[in-house]
């Protein structure tokens, strides 16, 4: 699965996107968000207050209890400020 | 059926031309703009830098267009926003609708800009500076009316 | 202090050059633009007559504009009402409003518009024809949502 | 005192404004109407329906109460339809 990041959880992260094996337990959003932030002290500090991560699935905004099963692309971004 | 126009670009739009286009459509009785620019906040910024989700942003703001276009009769939406360094003063986005009747135009609109804020993905770091610009709860309420 | 510009012309107006204006001040964040298009009515009608009350118009037109300052935090109101004949598919009348935020912007601009409607003296006469047209009562219920 | 007609009320009574002098007990907007009406079959005609006119009072709207003492120039129009 391709995780993919924006403005400052790309910064926090230091990475753009990248392709990981989720392991089976990881089923959704929120599984996601939980066990990213064991990978390291950089996903750590981007992911320390899960409600202000917003997560799209397939580039269709999702929520925690958004499955991921058959998801390509899941992307972790800030709350947006467009307009 | 409205006819719609959404376009991601690091360019300056020409918001004559776009209202130009959508004046041709028919019924219209009623063309609604918003154009929204760069704010120096009190002379702190000079400029704006505008990420996005290439892809999905395009995709979600034709989401929120359709949705306006089965809410009200409109004949056409144009959305253009830009993207990059954008200085103060300079546009950031507009939204052109064109409607037989003024409410119409007007509450969709309203509605666009609203949805914009809120579930279209980008964000805007702050020159000089570097900070990112947070996200207001007001634009989340904002949102809540349309329910 | 918004500031506010009433025109009354015979010419059709570009709203590109009103626009250009009101984006010279400060502070501006918001520009809606409403523009008011003569319709042909399903091809009943060629064109429109506007008759108004000199003197009066322009008076009621500055209050309205005032009442909309007075009520959210505006930089500049534009305001330009065509008279005398207008071929479907022309501008008839033109409301621009610049704000900080996009909801003073676009509220004012919404609220200028239903008072163009009920409180500003014009009256349209259709052509081919001839009739007057009719007052429609729903512009008076949307004038009341303000109160 | 001046009075002014626009729209379908000018094109009823064939003038866009007169000058009158009105008697004592013309004293509000309303009996200006009433007034006028008994002026001739114009008048009449134009004046049919009191609820479809209105009056404006040195140039600011008014209605039937408005007192007339003073008012230089009293313009009658139908319902506007401008915008």
């Amino acid at each position: 699965m391709k995780l993919v990041y924006f403005a400052w959880v790309r910064e926090r992260i230091g990475l753009k996107d990248e392709e990981v094996s989720l392991p089976a337990e990881v089923a959704t959003a929120g599984d996601l968000l939980a066990w990213l932030k064991q990978r390291g002290p950089e996903y750590e500090h981007a992911l320390s207050e899960p409600r202000a991560i917003r997560v799209a699935i397939d580039r269709v905004h999702g929520g925690p209890d958004t499955p991921l099963a058959g998801a390509r692309e899941v992307a972790l971004f800030p709350p947006m400020t467009g307009g | 059926m409205a006819e719609i126009t959404v376009r991601i670009e690091g360019d300056p739009f020409e918001m004559a031309e776009e209202v130009a286009r959508l004046r041709m459509l028919r019924p219209v009785g009623a063309i609604v703009t918003f154009t929204g620019i760069c704010r120096d906040e009190g002379g702190r910024l000079t400029a704006l830098e505008l990420e996005h989700y290439p892809g999905m942003t395009e995709a979600e703001i034709q989401r929120i267009a359709a949705e306006a276009a089965e809410r009200w009769a409109l004949a056409g939406v144009t959305i253009v926003h830009r993207v990059g360094k954008i200085a103060v003063g300079d546009d950031i986005v507009l939204v052109a609708v064109a409607s037989a009747h003024r409410s119409a135009a007007l509450e969709a609109a309203s509605y666009i800009m609203d949805f914009l804020k809120t579930r279209a993905p980008f964000w805007k770091k702050e020159y000089p500076g570097g900070e990112w610009v947070a996200h207001r709860h007001s634009d989340d309420e904002a949102a809540k009316r349309w329910k």
